[in-house]
């Protein structure tokens, strides 16, 4: 993958997503609450998990921020609902990793589905913060829910 | 004589660069300005033959760094329409900033004696400040209500973005102590109103501090007929090098002032228990020096004299006129700040309807065009238009109106692109 | 293998100077290094390729400036032996001392809740220095002191300039929570112990702060070895830029203490009333920051580090050694500091009997010889040695054996100069 | 004059009064006391006049400094002593317009005496404020004797 055209970075179903905004509103009864904040730019996100026997119910998340911060929170919403923690946790890492491989690895579409249009953003350092902002909030909601 | 950009941009030689397959069109020089050769040659030139720490000591290169070093601030008071006693280096204008804030709290601990009691603060005075400032602008004012106990009050904008004049009258007292305003808005563009707010604070003999930095690279500054206490400024905002900045001050003020930073140079003598300090500006100016940043600095004004400031500042205008007139006229672009035909610099803050700012920024900088994105360190006035971030394309004496076409070209693809 | 000395001058553009009809012989290197061409050109390709504010922007410029800016402190933490995140960026380090001192004043008037307790000062505590401080390792603390009502002690030398451990053993006790101190006297070259006097803090749980400042060109540090709590430098008394310094503290005490300098990057959210900071470094680097300074400072020590820090102390060593025996067989020349074999820098303080400095200073510039004459910043220990001022050399990496030998053979003729 | 040669500025009667310090010491009774600071270097001086019927009586002083401050020093207290106010307010604009005429100005011997000898100064700037240093204490010290 190369960085000639913008398009590599804002997919299609990126720029969909953004506007779609999967999961978006806060859920009536969560389990774990979390925040995040991009310092470079001031994005914001609150995330709320519930989950049950060991199990990732729903995700639901407010906040505002660049099409690929909203992307990536609509496309997380999508995925990990109905993931076990440890299932969550590897999609987590997996989604790090593609996102530092610096174009090296386009994801893993079984596991993070409509998320791997993100890899795009390994390309561009200086957002990647962006597409992980939803994804360390929700790290920090899984460490807040015992089981 | 209207300015010969061709031949000022072959002066920059970061204006050669290509971004992304595109040549580079800065349109960030509000953050921070490109330097034009002259510069980092008189930087270079020193390191190369003067470098040495200046004031202390007896050896020819001493001697030569100290009076390229005073010279250096003789040339700046000039420009300023300063004296030289009145210019003291800082770091920045953040540095000069927190220099005020910091001298006024140590008079209010006793420092400096009965000569800084002007200075001293306490729970009944008052601060005043704009909804519009720049964080250092606002927040060391902040901190030093915290540890005085003074109160810190705010003059509101009304939705344009406008200084409330109404609420300036009201705002400013008989307990205000400090008035500390920007004279450019560093996302709206505007000029405010100095003449005014200065009537305003002297009738109950507030101190001025004026944030000069979005000012001095594109007016004529006059300080004296400002008639502003203080005011600060940054030399890399203004085509001089990064890491050096003015604090300028009216002499009686700063001679009063208790000091901020200690260390050497800015002392008469030392015992173990105490020091005494030198008079202005040496007071203020502890340890040593970014003595070639000076001087860089000398050459940026030298530069800009050179052009005229008549002259920058009537380019100046004619490009911030070309950016809001330009993007008024895109559909779903709105521009903050004074409409098209209103007074404005080079500098235009805007909202893309439906396109977050980073995006905004992302889109242009394919087409190897730099603007800022983000709150532009003026939360406050962001979240007062309702804002989270906006969109800034800021403009130098090397901007040429074909970068503005361009800009403007990139900004009506914008929305198509991310389907808003 | 030793240094390749004529390898290293030609690096150094300044060396070419010549002065009074003589070749420069620059001994002020402790007042300022003269810089080499790589680190000015550092700053420049820089300032000519990628110049833009760093942290805040989206742009390409802007990206680059940050990496060019972060590689640059993850260079001087491995310089340094410490982590990143505990390498704070500051105009020298003057600022840096002043960044502890304000922000301790600033815990001590409750700024920082909870987590900043432990910084807090006032009547009973006690703030212990040496009587060889430079003043700007003296003036901040006993400002400090001023402010919060703390006792500043001082640890005395004895006749010879040497720190007495006797009263260091005294001084620091129970009520010590800030002990200060050089790593290497400006005057004497002589180098302190280091381990004993953290020993003695960590006993009673005092912070450690280190004026690295003649050190860090000199020696080969590791601040996690020397398990010192602070540590302080500036760029441009080891070939770096002016303008930069760096302040080291352990992570864990520097997210803990509150900021000093407040401006714009700094901060997560600012309201008008009050601002939330961010970690460090970030929460003390407000403001615009001195990114090509950065850079150069890096490219420094990249020079050092290719140089080998052991081969640089060596050298080092040696010329403080032929400075010391040389001058000593001078008649009617006083050698401050270390005898002869006695461990000691390149730097060498003395007195021509008869003679003042600042015509020692005077005859020896005659000769194209710079030399630092006066109290050097160290007033307290020249009145301690019943002096009001000497002259110093002082030697880095470009010093060659053949100035040492004119340097000596311009001391041997001063007295008769001046009939003495 | 030219910087040529050191002994330009360190001339051989300018190294006499630096060893030999004429006036040196306090008076027991001085009219006006005054106090000078080099800056640049910590030198100090402390200068004390005696005067009556308008007329400077003698100087005295002590201090340190380099052989420039106190050949000046020495060299002042010979030429004041017996002058009017008047006279040496003239002596002193005189002697200050030869230390700042870079080299044009060698000064007149009639009024300075042995002082012309700091003529070389001159070509030294960093120097200069040595060379006043009595100077300026002497300036100080006059402004409080009343008539
Ligand atoms: C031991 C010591 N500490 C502190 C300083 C102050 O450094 P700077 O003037 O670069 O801030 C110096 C140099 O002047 C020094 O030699
Ligand atoms: C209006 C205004 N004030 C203050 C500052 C702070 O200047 P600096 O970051 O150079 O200290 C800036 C720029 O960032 C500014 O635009």
């Amino acid at each position: 993958m190369s960085r000639q055209d913008l398009r590599n970075l804002y997919q299609d179903v990126l720029v969909d997503h953004s506007h779609e905004r999967h999961g978006y509103g806060l859920l009536e009864d969560p389990t774990a609450e979390s925040h995040g904040i991009n310092r470079s730019c001031g994005d914001e996100i609150t995330l709320h998990i519930r989950a049950g026997d060991g199990v990732i119910e729903s995700v639901g998340w407010t906040g505002h921020g660049c099409a690929i911060s909203q992307a990536s929170a609509s496309m997380l919403s999508d995925i990990v609902a109905g993931l076990t923690r440890d299932e969550c946790t590897r999609c987590l890492d997996r989604f790090r990793s593609m996102l530092q491989s610096r174009g090296k690895d386009d994801g893993d579409e079984e596991l993070l589905g409509d998320a791997v249009a993100l890899s795009g953003v390994s390309l561009y350092p200086p957002r990647i913060n962006c597409a992980m902002l939803a994804w360390t909030a929700l790290e920090d909601g899984l460490t807040r829910i015992d089981a | 004589m209207p300015l010969d950009i061709d031949r000022i941009r072959a002066q920059f030689p970061a204006l050669r660069r290509r971004v992304n397959d595109h040549p580079l069109v800065y349109l960030d020089s509000a953050a921070t300005s490109q330097k034009p050769s002259v510069v980092l040659d008189a930087e270079r030139t020193f390191l190369e033959q003067h470098n040495a720490a200046v004031h202390r000591g007896a050896h020819t290169l001493a001697a030569e760094a100290t009076e390229l070093f005073e010279s250096s601030r003789e040339r700046l008071a000039r420009f300023l329409g300063a004296a030289p006693e009145e210019i003291v280096w800082t770091a920045g204008a953040t540095a000069a900033l927190n220099l005020l804030a910091y001298s006024f709290s140590n008079a209010s601990r006793g420092r400096g004696g009965e000569p800084a009691e002007r200075f001293r603060l306490g729970p009944g005075d008052e601060l005043v400040v704009t909804e519009l400032e720049h964080h250092a602008n606002l927040i060391p004012w902040q901190e030093l209500a915290a540890r005085t106990g003074a109160t810190l009050r705010p003059i509101g904008v009304d939705d344009a973005g406008r200084l409330r004049m109404d609420e300036a009258v009201e705002v400013i007292g008989e307990h205000t102590r400090v008035l500390a305003f920007a004279h450019v808005s560093n996302v709206l563009g505007a000029i405010n109103p100095v003449a005014e707010l200065v009537a305003l604070a002297r009738r109950f003999g507030a101190l001025v501090v004026l944030d000069a930095c979005q000012s001095a690279p594109h007016l004529s500054l006059d300080l004296k007929a400002l008639d502003v206490d203080f005011a600060v400024l940054s030399g890399h905002k203004m085509l001089g090098p990064l890491g050096i900045g003015v604090l300028y001050g009216r002499r009686e003020l700063l001679d009063a002032m208790p000091p901020f930073l200690t260390g050497g140079s800015m002392i008469t003598s030392v015992m173990m228990e105490r020091a005494e300090y030198l008079p202005s500006p040496a007071r203020f100016e502890a340890g040593t020096q970014p003595v070639s940043q000076a001087i860089g600095l000398a050459a940026a004004v030298d530069f800009l004299d050179e052009l005229g400031m008549e002259q920058v500042h009537e380019r100046d205008a004619e490009l911030g006129q070309a950016l809001v007139t330009g993007l008024t006229a895109i559909p779903g672009i709105r521009v903050l700040g004074p409409a098209p035909g209103e007074p404005r610099v080079g500098l235009a803050g805007f909202i893309v309807d439906g396109v977050h700012s980073h995006d905004v920024g992302q889109f242009l900088d394919e087409l190897g065009i730099a603007v800022r994105v983000g709150h532009h360190c003026a939360e406050p006035l962001h979240r007062r238009l309702g804002l989270a971030a906006s969109t800034r394309a800021s403009t130098s004496v090397y901007t040429t109106d074909a970068e503005v076409a361009a800009f403007l070209d990139g900004v009506g693809r914008i929305r198509a692109f991310f389907r808003a």
